[in-house]
């Protein structure tokens, strides 16, 4: 047990990659970093997920690109950014010079584009980890996501992991609208993923009954907020019971040390942040100071011991029993 | 900055709800233009997204008050009225572009639409300690839909209302009157705040008389300070070219000549990074000034 | 236009038997139905869908079987029920007798169930309509879910629909967790479904973070409320957009008029009503006259002009226009 | 039924919160043992599920009122307990099969463990109307949390007290007095609410003594008016099968013999319908009875 005044140890590990502690913001999240940096130093995060880089400067989507749904929103901002160029030269420097820990994320529409981003991102100083954002239409299959389809996954990952420097671990992320999602995971850990993250937004819809349209102006968007955190901690579950080895990053609907203790209990060791962020800009930090407080009462000297612990087998009792039949009904 | 606040009044204002909240921090930051992000729902809210807020007052009481005016549209609006005297408001602000005022007096035409014209009394405000003569031209549908027509006819120089239902001032719009009220104050720069198609007509006539205009936009915004992408808009750049801007930090304030309105709700085919336009190169043309 | 004191057309299709209105209980939601009846009239009911019946008498999960997320609510309830001859012997007369339209649904392990399930019902009187309950584990494929494989879902449909009575539709019941909804449900289609329903409940998780453990006996139960209500309308939406002529049966999240509406909106003719019934016991007479109301203040004379009405091209002008590119992001 | 009722006093009587609403029809219609579900979070909550509550007393004024006892929990229950007099709260009841009671006079003990106890006065009102005579043993982990001592010292022939920590009455456990309690009133029933293993004790004890025994049980609820099915507990029928039955209908008043407490949480192998279990023929079995 711990005393009062001890504090947990907070560190884990992203594959072979220290962290601090275990939140970080989610991709897309945070834009470049620099608007977070006002509220607060960013060297306090385990680490700051970029939003995902394309090769080209990117418009996105029309507006509107939001839309609230309940305990969620929708979103549609069609991968905005200044493009690989932009990011190396103006964006990542500054993360760097912020003592940032930057795990830098990409998106491409297919195989080749994300090899030529790893390329560009080899050997850029300061990328403490690449997340391989897989929620992007392939345009070599006729915008077919990669995420849904192990096998495109695992090229991808491949083709990232091939041409990354060995000591940048690659992270594959990955989306729940799938029929299996340890499949996915599975395949893309074979194609030499050092870790997985999820969940990325299920794909979701509003229609805006006074206007009798969508609400978005794309038509579809990305669901995230506590609304989805069902949907994470099963994934998680479902992926730690099935690899127990692969680190996993945990995101969706994180709201609270509460919220994020209960993803790191699935099997998350890493806890990512997003739509909270926009409802505070605190949210982080706020969420990591509530997270160490909870494990201290619980007696963990270490984040590490709790992360999967509830696929522990329990004390005994029947009343625990644990079965893990697929179906939802 | 984000701040628990206390509710210190409400009170209806025709078709509005104003609240004012101590929020000393806040209050001792704003500048004109500025707006506020409201948290709303209570603990454990569905609605996860804040509202945005433009400020309409700031006082000196309790260390610093900030009112807000607004109009019920949907559910976080509904809860923020049911709000009394002494429950907590959770701020985050202030946030956004203010309005930039001129260094030198001169004549200031202040246009508002709907509740749009809570935001110009502490601009005009600051432009008359500036010395610079400020008239107002505000509109709405109806008659209980112009906000502030007293405080503007107290303050202004002239005080021009228009009402669609003809129940209030002129029938009509805002820029059915505006030409007339710029040429009779030989106004320097036109200041507007409201609806999009109000923003985009007050443009038009401040372009035709070729004088300077500072537009306040409302975009559907999750963040309100940068992070979410979400409320951008198509903004020409100094250097032409056009591109998605955030209108929480780069805006709520533009110069209305540099927001295509037309295009609003597209990404414009010449915009930067647009799907099959241009993609510029280098990095530096990428950051967003506008 | 309307005047004031017109009503509304509130009748509908399911394929060709019509309903009085479009609303109905969702399955295993209303039980047997004979606790509603309490409350109100049956009859008043577009349908009444019992749970889904089974062959044998089913016990169920183990508890506890119910856990609240934000805006929603897991379950696993395990199909408990008395089986098929009981419900025929004791429960469709019941509901037959108050005069209700019974949709009965059906769940099995196997094609051979389900098949054997379609030969108890095909001469049983009242039943207006079978749906097929299909997120069930197929114990002949590693307990897949049927619903997660579009040939084992067509299989199942073919066989009901060979087994029951012509002129009784078939309607199969789509689960959201499939990479590709359009798929499944062509499947069904080409299957020989009458109607599609969907969505069926998602499967998620929560984990109590005292305990430490799931907060489900089962671990993973199924997701529903509010919270799911975007992947319906997306579902919703995206099968009417490829498949306009098949009826469609839409669910998740509704609580109101408004909610019903959307999900008729993006292309749904009749509208279950699950969660909200928890809730509120009188929640389908609530949701039916608030519908009503919204259609008149729109204009409609009849509810099947407002069906899918938001995929119709809008006036003019781009703000509205639609990109149906499939990526979340 | 579903009411809308006015909260019509708040207090805090030690570790409980107590709230009294004016629902006339669910206090006209109320037996001792029935509960009621309210709605929590107010419109547009995050929390779809009802909270479901004892009812602790009802009363004539303003035409009935019903009174709940709760304890904070999670964050429904912390919502609760912020409703102020006036505010208005969503009931549905009354709910589930009351407490049954004896035809004839006879010698009654009433066993109430933490906020359990709420429901035990007015069915101890309803046994001494029927010239029973009532006994309680009330207990709980702490002094703070025995609920409504005074009140059962004042209708009670003997009150006994048992606290875990011996803060109040005997240290121990419910359990560890009523045999002597039994005994001293020549107690012909038990009654109880309580905890699950609480109950499972008094059963035990009661069992012994040979003497009937109604516990009321809590377990989650989602609907609590028998649609759901979330809310089963395995119970011998008369028919000599086990069957999940729900809490809420056929409940939450059980004979406590009947309760097979040992296999709360599992689906017993012998259960109607137990996976691989056997499952009965005919229909008829398969009805709920309990
Ligand atoms: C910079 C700025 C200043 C504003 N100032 C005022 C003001 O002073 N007074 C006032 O009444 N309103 C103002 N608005 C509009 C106000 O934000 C919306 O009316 C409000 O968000 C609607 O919330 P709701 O919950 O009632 O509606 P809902 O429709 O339930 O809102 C759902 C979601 O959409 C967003 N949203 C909906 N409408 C708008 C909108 N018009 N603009 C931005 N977001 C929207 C909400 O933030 C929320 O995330 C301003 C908006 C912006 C961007
Ligand atoms: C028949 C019955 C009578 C009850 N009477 C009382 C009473 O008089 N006073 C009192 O303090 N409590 C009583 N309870 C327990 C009360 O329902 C829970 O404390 C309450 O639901 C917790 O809600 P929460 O939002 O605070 O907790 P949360 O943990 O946030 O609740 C989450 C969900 O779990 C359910 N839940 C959690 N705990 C329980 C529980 N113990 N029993 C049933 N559902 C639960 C809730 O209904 C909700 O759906 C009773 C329960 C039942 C079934
Ligand atoms: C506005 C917005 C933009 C996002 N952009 C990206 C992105 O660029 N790349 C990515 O991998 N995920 C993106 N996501 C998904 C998030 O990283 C995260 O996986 C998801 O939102 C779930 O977490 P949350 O519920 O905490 O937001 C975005 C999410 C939102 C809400
Ligand atoms: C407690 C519960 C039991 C359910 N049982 C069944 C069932 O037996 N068969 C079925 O097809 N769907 C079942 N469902 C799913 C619902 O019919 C419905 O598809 C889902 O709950 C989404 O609708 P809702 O959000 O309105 O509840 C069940 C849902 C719940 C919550
Ligand atoms: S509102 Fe989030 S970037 Fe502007
Ligand atoms: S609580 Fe729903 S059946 Fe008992």
């Amino acid at each position: 047990m711990l005393t009062p005044d001890m504090s947990v140890d907070m560190r884990t590990y992203l594959a072979h990659v220290e962290l601090a502690n275990p939140i970080t913001t989610a991709a897309g999240c945070a834009a470049s970093g620099a608007e977070l940096a006002q509220f607060f130093d960013l060297a306090r995060l385990g680490a700051l997920v970029t939003r995902s880089i394309t090769m080209a400067p990117r418009a996105g989507r029309p507006t509107p690109r939001m839309a609230e749904t309940p305990s969620g929103m929708l979103n549609a901002v069609g991968l905005q950014g200044p493009g690989v160029d932009a990011f190396l030269e103006l964006e990542l420097p500054r993360l760097v010079e912020r003592g940032a820990r930057a795990v830098v994320s990409i998106a491409g529409g297919s195989v080749a584009e994300y090899t030529a981003l790893a390329r560009r991102l080899a050997d850029a100083p300061g990328v403490a980890a690449i997340e391989v954002n897989l929620s992007c239409p392939n345009v070599e299959d006729l915008g077919r996501v990669f995420a849904r389809d192990p096998a495109a996954s695992a090229e991808v990952v491949a083709a990232v992991r091939t041409t990354m420097r060995y000591d940048v671990p690659v992270v594959a992320k990955l989306a729940p609208d799938v029929a299996d999602i340890v499949a996915v995971a599975r395949a893309c850990v074979d194609g030499g993923a050092d870790a997985l993250a999820m969940i990325n937004t299920p794909l979701g819809m509003s229609i805006d009954v006074d206007t009798m349209r969508p609400s978005l102006a794309a038509g579809t968007g990305g669901l995230s907020g506590p609304a989805i955190r069902p949907l994470a901690v099963r994934c998680l579950w479902q992926v730690h019971a099935a690899l127990p080895g692969v680190p996993l990053v945990g995101m969706g609907g994180v709201l609270t040390g509460r919220d994020a203790l209960e993803l790191i209990l699935a099997g998350a060791c890493v806890v990512a942040v997003g739509t909270a962020l926009f409802h505070d800009p605190y949210a982080c930090l706020r969420i990591l100071r509530e997270l160490e407080d909870l494990l201290k009462e619980r007696g963990f000297e270490r984040l590490a011991d709790a992360v999967g612990l509830a696929h522990r087998p329990p004390g005994a009792g029947p009343r625990h029993r644990i079965d893990l039949e697929e179906s939802s009904l | 900055m984000q701040v628990t606040g206390t509710v210190l009044t409400t009170r209806r204002v025709d078709a509005y709800h104003a609240l004012t909240v101590v929020a000393p921090g806040i209050a001792e930051r704003f500048r004109p233009g500025h707006f506020v992000s409201v948290a709303v729902g209570g603990p454990r809210t569905s609605m996860p997204t804040r509202r945005a807020f433009s400020v309409h007052d700031v006082k000196p009481d309790y260390g610093g008050t900030v009112e807000l005016v607004f109009s019920v549209r949907g559910a976080g609006t509904s809860w923020l009225a049911e709000r009394k005297a002494r429950d907590s408001l959770d701020l985050v602000g202030p946030l956004g572009r203010p309005f930039p005022v001129p260094r030198d007096p001169c004549a200031c035409v202040l246009v508002g639409g709907e509740y749009g014209s809570a935001s110009l009394f502490s601009l005009a405000d600051t432009l008359q300690q500036r010395g610079c003569r400020v008239d107002f031209v505000l509109g709405a549908a109806s008659a209980d839909r112009v906000f502030g027509a007293l405080r503007a006819r107290r303050m202004g120089e002239t005080t021009t209302l228009t009402t669609e239902d003809g129940s209030l001032g002129l029938r009509g719009r805002v820029t059915d009157v505006l030409p007339s009220v710029i040429a009779d104050a030989r106004a320097d720069v036109v200041y507007a705040s409201g609806p999009m198609p109000m923003l985009r007509g007050v443009t038009a006539v401040a372009v035709e008389f070729d004088i300077p205009v500072q537009v306040s936009v409302e975009e559907s915004m999750a963040c309100g300070y940068g992070v979410c992408m979400t409320c951008v808009l198509p903004v020409l750049g100094d250097d032409g070219v056009t591109r998605m801007v955030r209108s929480c930090v780069e805006g709520p304030v533009f110069r209305g000549e540099r927001v295509r309105f037309e295009d609003i709700g597209t990404i414009p085919f010449d915009a930067l990074g647009a799907p099959g336009g241009r993609a510029q190169e280098g990095g530096a043309h990428t950051r967003h000034v506008s």
